[in-house]
């Protein structure tokens, strides 16, 4: 049982990979904003992995039980999914002007657009 | 017992997915998503009752209102091309 | 250990990676981003597991909800549905294999699922749990953390969301006023 | 009286669990969309109200049950509702219905 102890870890590095692969690989900036979104869920897996407790439950006190899970991985994350969604509606108003400028929202159709510029 | 239902739930899940990922048309990967926020308000509440702790249903809760909410903005995008300008449909919207 | 949720959670790691992966190889935005939606719903689910029910509640209003009518609402106004095909992508698998494969390294020195001896256990976390109910007197032990033991990071978070919303109303409150002459886009 | 209330609940429970799977294999296996949405909605509403009453029965009278009734009750106006919603959509999206000739 030892062994699949660090399964959880290994999920969250596939998925952060997967994250880090669609924003460097596609084109598409509403795309990269949905890579960059699985990418910061696999951080907050990663968080609540370490804050579980085996036979542990959640934090919310009660009478007969003594073994919780730790709170403070909890907190940061609840800081971090608000302030993630913030950045994920400022980008996607910048994709949105992007798009009202410049006619497109691909990566190197907006790179010949700059170069044909200067 | 809670187990059975946990693992019926679960078996759904792998389905509902599988739709959701072959899908051919949109509508039914919105059928699918549907669906499958409904599983998770099951495994949810399931989950609660399994590890003895049923007072967390209220997170069930959430999930059947977003997601209602959910399927029919985007349901409404879908029929009117936005989510919710006030016009007629027009067809070359879709 | 407790295998039960371990399975569980497990289960739905393996449904969340799939996920993942079928967002990455679609081409249609729009089926990327009802995707997305089911990747929010399992990781709120893997969050319930792993008993952080108040992220789970977080998860399930601000991400499922917000974020997946956010990007509906982005693919809607730029009125693109498909995106092309992807740049580099060798180049991109190679970085992701070199990266990966570190970080898999890395987990080798992390603490064991569930262990309750991690160091993570060890520090701070311990008293919240054992004062918290006395001092601030409230049951849930991450609401007296997040608004009292550390309510300064929760003005911080309220600063940012607020710049966030005067940056979005500033790029796009602007733009709604230029769209209606369509005539000088060249 | 305490074993018959958990074995009612149980049975609850198991069907439950046996509709949803069968809606999952619908909604994988039948041909086209307006069949599959007919399979995940029907099922859905039924099992999942098989579910949560069996739950509702474990809980006895409780907060928790009136948590259970109030997802009970929200699903059983929302889930039509989705279904309609979407079947609607599928119409006004030209997508012609399966007939067997």
């Amino acid at each position: 049982m030892q062994a699949f102890g660090l399964f959880n870890y290994w999920v969250v590095v596939l998925l952060m990979m997967t994250g880090l692969y669609i924003v460097t690989a596609s084109p598409n900036l509403i795309k990269k904003i949905i890579g960059l979104n699985i990418f910061q869920t696999s951080v907050f897996i990663l968080y609540i992995t370490i804050g579980k407790v085996s036979f542990g439950t959640a934090p919310i006190l009660v009478d007969g039980v003594s073994r919780y899970s730790n709170p403070l991985p909890h907190v940061l994350i609840l800081t971090a999914i608000v302030v993630g969604v913030a950045t994920t509606a400022l980008g996607l108003a910048l994709v949105v002007r992007i798009h009202s400028a410049y006619g497109s929202i691909n990566e190197s159709e907006l790179q010949n657009e700059d170069a044909a510029d200067s | 017992m809670y187990i059975a239902g946990i693992a019926a739930v679960l078996v759904t899940m792998a389905l509902t997915l599988a739709r959701a990922f072959m899908g051919p048309t949109v509508y039914d990967r919105i059928l699918a998503v549907n669906s499958f926020g409904t599983k998770t308000v099951l495994i949810i509440a399931l989950y609660g009752y399994f590890t003895g702790r049923p007072d967390f249903l209220d997170i069930a809760l959430v999930y059947a209102l977003i997601n209602f909410i959910g399927t029919i903005a985007v349901l409404k995008f879908f029929e009117y091309g936005d989510l919710g300008r006030d016009r007629p449909s027009q067809p070359d919207d879709i | 250990m407790d295998i039960g949720s371990f399975l569980i959670n497990a289960i739905l790691l393996v449904f969340l990676a799939a996920t993942a992966i079928a967002v990455a190889r679609l081409q249609n935005l729009f089926a990327g981003a009802m995707l997305f939606g089911i990747y929010s719903l399992l990781s709120a689910g893997v969050f319930v597991v792993l008993d952080a029910v108040d992220v789970a509640f977080t998860e399930a209003a601000v991400g499922a909800g917000i974020a997946t009518i956010l990007m509906l609402s982005t693919i809607a106004l730029t009125g693109i549905k498909h995106e092309s095909i992807p740049i580099r992508p060798l180049r991109s698998l190679l970085l992701v294999a070199v990266v990966g494969a570190a970080l898999i390294y890395g987990t080798f020195d992390m603490p064991r699922f569930g262990d309750a001896e991690a160091p993570a256990h060890q520090h701070v976390a311990l008293r919240y749990l054992q004062q918290s109910g006395d001092e601030i007197g409230i049951p849930n032990v991450v609401t007296s953390v997040l608004a009292s033991y550390r309510g300064y990071d929760t003005l911080g978070e309220v600063a940012v969301i607020f710049t966030a919303g005067i940056g979005v109303l500033c790029l796009l409150g602007g733009s709604r006023r230029r769209r209606t002459d369509p005539a000088d886009k060249s | 009286m305490q074993l018959l209330l958990d074995a009612i609940s149980w049975i609850c429970l198991l069907s439950g669990g046996f509709f949803v799977v069968a809606g999952g294999i619908g909604l994988l296996r039948f041909p086209d969309f307006f069949t599959r949405l007919h399979a995940a909605s029907v099922t859905d509403t039924l099992g999942t109200g098989l579910i949560l009453l069996g739950l509702m029965l474990q809980s006895g009278f409780s907060q928790a049950s009136v948590k259970l009734i109030l997802i009970l009750v929200f699903l059983f106006f929302s889930s039509p509702t989705a279904a309609h919603a979407l079947a609607k959509a599928a119409l006004h999206g030209k997508l012609v219905p399966f007939v067997k000739r």
